[in-house]
């Protein structure tokens, strides 16, 4: 057991899945040499040698497709793509391909990999880098999504990915890298795909958000707590498929909802969110579910970042009025 | 590799003229840099530029295979045309480029080809009645059994030429000696997925064949315009890849081409690229009308070198063919392709939540949700 | 007038553009000799020639990127994917280039240029030709994207798309491209990108559809009028910018209201219209928003196909149970 | 063309010697197919290989351009390193290849280039204080001149080759005789776009110039195992386009090979490729630390062949540069940039508001309302 902030739980999930499984291999742009430009395989080259952790030309949809095809000969490929931003180029080996091979074929052949993504904003970085698209994912049957917040989270879900059938997207928050620390067991634990994590308690509004925003969003329910609201907060985990259940259950609880998420407004994930509580939970909602969002603008440059991630206010003033409501 | 069948494989330069009369041969694994070679072993008119690496109970075989796979093909054109299939992509005038390349495999050899590979992947082991099911629409065509390692047709264009170098790729780390071959067609050399797998399989020294059935069109395409390089075999440079350049209407110009270049992936050597040169004869699909951008003159010339004609001429030629053997040939084969089509049309109408139960291992609660909404059970 | 049906209401607007604005041209795989796959470009190659109908190299990205280079620098590209289900390999071109010029020079460059993509199940089609993933377009900041359900607005929509300064997606519904004609102006006018168009006025309940969907959302209305209730019926027409106004508007009128689409349900495009309207006019609605939609799986081979296309029967059931609520 | 510059285009095999060193030397325009030669008129010692086709005073503002980039370029590391710039990825070994292409360009003509080529833009009309802002993460960096078609430097890899298709390809449909240069590294080759951009400019004939600058790595990822054709060059046989390798850090040799692709642009005769080999000899960007993947001796190896050292050098032995004037050089380009930056951080902050605006023409009522919720105006 040991303290690990995200980025080390994810490379402690790598290194566990490349010596308990030989199939297992990673594969990317500068995950060898370099061990990723986040240091997140750092060390995995020199402990499993370049054949099992191996640096790829620059071409992302060459390497889904090499992955899609070794996963599909046996091997238990975790493909990683430098940032989600630069995914674009691979998205029809992903929709085409890598989310279709088991239907297409009624189970014959099936594509058990991963594909890891670096994602989201804060960091001032450059165009692209700041992409926070996980909708265009969620959005295509075959594949599941997940995105941890925290470093346990981070590498039970990595090593549930890995271990699962089926082909999973596993997205990983920039900002909160290395951002908080815990401790996170060294033994073999996978979290389950699926459910969500209710992060903390409270009756009177629901705040619904997941990977890099939670800080965000556990920050605005301290400020909120603290003026005395009763607080609930879920930590999806899972984008896709969604936990519903999970959810729903939380608002008919509470009867209000604040959705908190930095992609854009217009078809993100809040949009199936807030529209399966309607219809699941309207006569629970006592208020319109809030969406506290990024704009439907491209992702802004660094002097303007600030502008466009949904700060803790602008949840707090959304809970504050559903809570006025 | 010491068990090589007489006549087959590296000895190649010795079996192959080195003057031709229209085309001048040339090993595989040589690239042109001109393009004007192309490697044939038999003549339009059916005879032979050499002597050729198989005895005649194998020639005989590949043109019963042949045979087959165009009784297949005119079958679906009718049965399309009788609205019992969904759009059907005939590879007529393609035959031996298709029976030619499987027959260089060995079972558990990976293919991964396109909607228009029928030949080539029943000669990989694909059953016909799974094809045909397939073309019906139904997603169960597509498990092919145990032990066929064939990927279902790629109907996008370009994305399954580097599932070819992930396969074979396993297969290397998992010691086995299997080879992956990837089919396609000329048009898809323009896709920035060509590139992309040329590349991978080039750089990781993968285990994979590359063949492009370059039959002339991509649509309504001509392939002088889809690039400028003068020969597909020609772009296998730019990847430090060898790239040779075969007569695909010569079933076995194509079976050595592509044989000498499996074996130089089973031994390790990497990838190779072979271009089939050949023709479409018939529409594009069964949606196309050819007769808008094409003249009947071109196709007429390419009847004339119709890639069934040229071995029937051979075995002509060596007193092996006769109008009874055909026809017997024509019967066996339409008989198994009937039978194909017959359980084809017997398997029962796909339930409603077979799409459901296909999607994961494990049906998600989402998917579990919507299947009892589909099928009134919720 | 002439009585047209939609693709040759789209074939007249592309002749209309050409003939009348020098910077017009078109370029896409086999929309020249053979006048495109479904003939919506035939006879435009022999009346303006191979440099303004151009043929293509099969290669989406190239093509996108290609017209965008050509739209930066002054023409008018009219581009054509030949499916929406092959555009996957042009996304990284549509959403970090097409999509992005304007704002990445602050108005400088620009690309003004139209991609036209057949869409829609329904016919049989082979794998990937039967897409409908408009979601992962509008969720896309900088690209506006329309789809006529009439002979009519096709052609008014696909020229003020051609007039735009900015980049739009212009998808057209195959199922119907010859199922209504209708007469059509041959003078040159536009549709406006953005409003909705209300087809049926009524008061119970209101269905919001667009594209190829309109047919079976407009029987079901049929079939819903006949029982006596009063139908509403909305046909998006620009599916971004979403017109929202016109959604709130008539379901604080209706108080009810179902949405039809053929994409997957898991944030599809109904999902972005049922949150907007918990969120606008929660205190009218008299009953959850229901979607119906095609489900989570991929798009199903011909002989599934109609297990898999929203039914009449569905959205008459769904507009029922909205109506007992 | 007729009025073209005594000594160069055309002519060059006239100025250029049969016989190097350590590489020979051949016309652009033809391509190696092994990939040993390469095209050089300066060599590391500054000693030339021929006459040069330029005159002492272009030589001289050529080397004041590469003195300013550099300037630029250190200025920008320690701008960075204080906070005051975003990530920055330093061109520093690389301004002869980017000075010397961009000489080669008419006012006018395109550049599509990436993050790292700011001495290209530069010199093709993009103002310092322009690129500096963008630098700090503002958006307003990238609105060029009015005149100046330089577009913004590419983020992603690969994408942005295809618009100098476009972008040429509009200059000829609207008849001018502009040409569109790309410039783009040795890892983007390996990316589908690579492909699809080369072969489109290849199908259409477009004017377009393919700038590669092969500076050994793509981040940690070393050219060698990148690809395995022998050259970049190479690469140009598959699309029948013509290819040339020069030394990328030899300024005139960059001038005359890209002058040339330029010249056979402008004339209608098409695309070509230029592979300048060159060396990064700095970070990736200021995010990176090269130490964990090359060998410091290669690095130290790779500044003995300093681009700006060479000329430098060259002037020396025609007695043209004196400590003083090198002085002057770096004095002047220093205020320069010092006033960019000043302007650059100068310029106000951006309104919450304008990226609402700069996302169409018009902003929809979507971005109208967001807008106001945004700026608290609504
Ligand atoms: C990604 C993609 N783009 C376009 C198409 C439409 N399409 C189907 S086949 C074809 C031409 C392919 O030509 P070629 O590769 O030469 O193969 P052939 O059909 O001649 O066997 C095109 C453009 C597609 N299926 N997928
Ligand atoms: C599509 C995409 N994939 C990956 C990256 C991350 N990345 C940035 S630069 C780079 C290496 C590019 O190398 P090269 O083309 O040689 O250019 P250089 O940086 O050496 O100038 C990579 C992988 C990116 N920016 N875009
Ligand atoms: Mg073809
Ligand atoms: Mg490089």
């Amino acid at each position: 057991m040991a303290e690990l902030n995200i980025a080390q739980a994810i490379n402690s999930a790598l290194d566990t899945a490349l010596s308990s499984d030989d199939r297992v291999l990673i594969l990317g742009e500068d995950v060898g040499r370099a061990g990723g430009v986040f240091r997140v395989t750092d060390g995995l080259r020199n402990r499993y040698g370049a054949e099992r952790v191996v640096d790829t030309p620059v071409a992302e949809s060459g390497i889904i497709g090499a992955a899609f095809g070794l996963a599909v000969a046996g091997m238990r490929p975790v493909a990683e793509i430098q940032f989600l931003g630069f995914s674009y180029p691979a998205y029809d080996q992903i929709v085409n391909h890598v989310a279709r091979i088991r239907n297409r074929t009624n189970h014959r052949h099936t594509s058990p990999m991963v594909i890891r993504m670096p994602y989201g904003g804060g960091i001032g970085a450059a165009e692209h880098h700041s992409e926070s698209t996980e909708a265009v994912y969620v959005h295509i049957p075959g594949l599941k999504v997940v995105v941890p917040s925290t470093p346990k989270d981070a590498r039970g879900l990595l090593l549930a990915a890995i271990e699962d059938p089926d082909p999973v997207i596993f997205l990983e928050p920039i900002r909160l890298y290395r951002a908080v620390k815990e401790h996170v067991p060294d033994i073999y634990y996978t979290v389950d795909i699926g459910p969500l994590r209710v992060e903390r308690e409270g009756s009177d509004i629901t705040l619904v958000s997941w990977g890099a925003m939670m800080r965000e969003t556990r920050q605005a329910a301290g400020i909120l707590a603290e003026a005395g609201v009763s607080v609930e907060v879920l930590d999806l985990r899972t984008l896709s498929p969604l936990d519903r259940d999970g959810i729903v259950a939380s608002v008919e609880k509470t009867g209000r909802a604040v959705i908190v998420h930095e992609a854009p407004l217009t078809a993100g994930l809040g949009a199936e969110i807030a529209a399966t509580i309607q219809e699941r939970a309207l006569y629970s909602l006592k208020t319109p579910v809030r969406r506290v969002t990024g704009w439907d603008t491209v992702f802004p440059l660094k002097r303007s970042e600030h502008h466009y991630l949904p700060s803790v206010d602008r949840i707090v003033a959304a809970a504050e009025s559903a809570l006025e409501d | 590799m010491t068990s090589r069948k007489a006549g087959l494989g590296r000895g190649l330069e010795a079996l192959i003229p080195i003057h031709g009369e229209t085309t001048s041969s040339r090993p595989p694994g040589q690239t042109s840099a001109n393009g004007s070679s192309m490697f044939r072993l038999i003549n339009p008119d059916g005879t032979v530029r050499d002597r050729l690496p198989v005895t005649l109970e194998e020639m005989k075989s590949l043109y019963a295979d042949m045979v087959e796979a165009r009784v297949y093909d005119d079958k679906s054109m009718a049965m399309q045309r009788q609205g019992r299939l969904a759009t059907y992509a005939p590879f007529r005038g393609q035959e031996a480029a298709q029976i030619g390349a499987a027959a260089a495999l060995r079972p558990g050899d990976w293919v991964s080809g396109t909607y228009r590979d029928a030949a080539l992947n029943w000669k990989a082991g694909y059953p016909w009645k799974l094809l045909i099911l397939g073309r019906t629409g139904d997603e169960r065509g597509g498990q092919v059994p145990e032990g066929v390692n064939v990927m279902p047709p790629s109907i996008t264009v370009g994305g399954h030429m580097i599932h070819a170098v992930g396969l074979a790729w396993a297969e290397r780390l998992k010691g086995t000696d299997r080879i992956a071959l990837t089919s396609f067609g000329d048009g898809a050399t323009s896709e920035g997925d060509f590139h992309e797998a040329m590349n991978f399989a080039a750089v990781y020294e993968t285990p994979t064949v590359f063949l492009c059935q370059n039959n002339g069109w991509a649509i309504s395409y001509p392939v002088e315009e889809q690039t400028r390089s003068e020969t597909i075999a020609d772009k296998a440079l730019a990847y430090g890849m060898p790239g040779v350049r075969v007569d695909g209407n010569d079933v076995i110009a194509v079976l050595v081409a592509v044989r000498e270049a499996a074996e130089r992936a089973r031994e390790g050597e990497g990838p190779s690229l072979v271009e089939a040169v050949t023709y479409r004869l018939g529409p594009h699909t069964t949606a196309d009308d050819p007769g808008r951008y094409r003249k009947d003159d071109e196709v007429a010339a390419w009847e004339e070198l119709d890639p069934l004609v040229r071995v029937r001429r051979l075995l002509e030629r060596s007193g092996a063919w006769t109008e009874s053997w055909q026809q017997s040939l024509e019967t066996e084969a339409s008989n198994r392709i009937e039978e194909a089509v017959a359980w084809a049309e017997s398997v029962p109408e796909p339930e409603p939540d077979d799409m459901f139960k296909r999607m994961f291992a494990e049906p998600t609660p989402n998917l579990v949700e919507q299947e009892r909404e589909a099928t009134g059970r919720g």
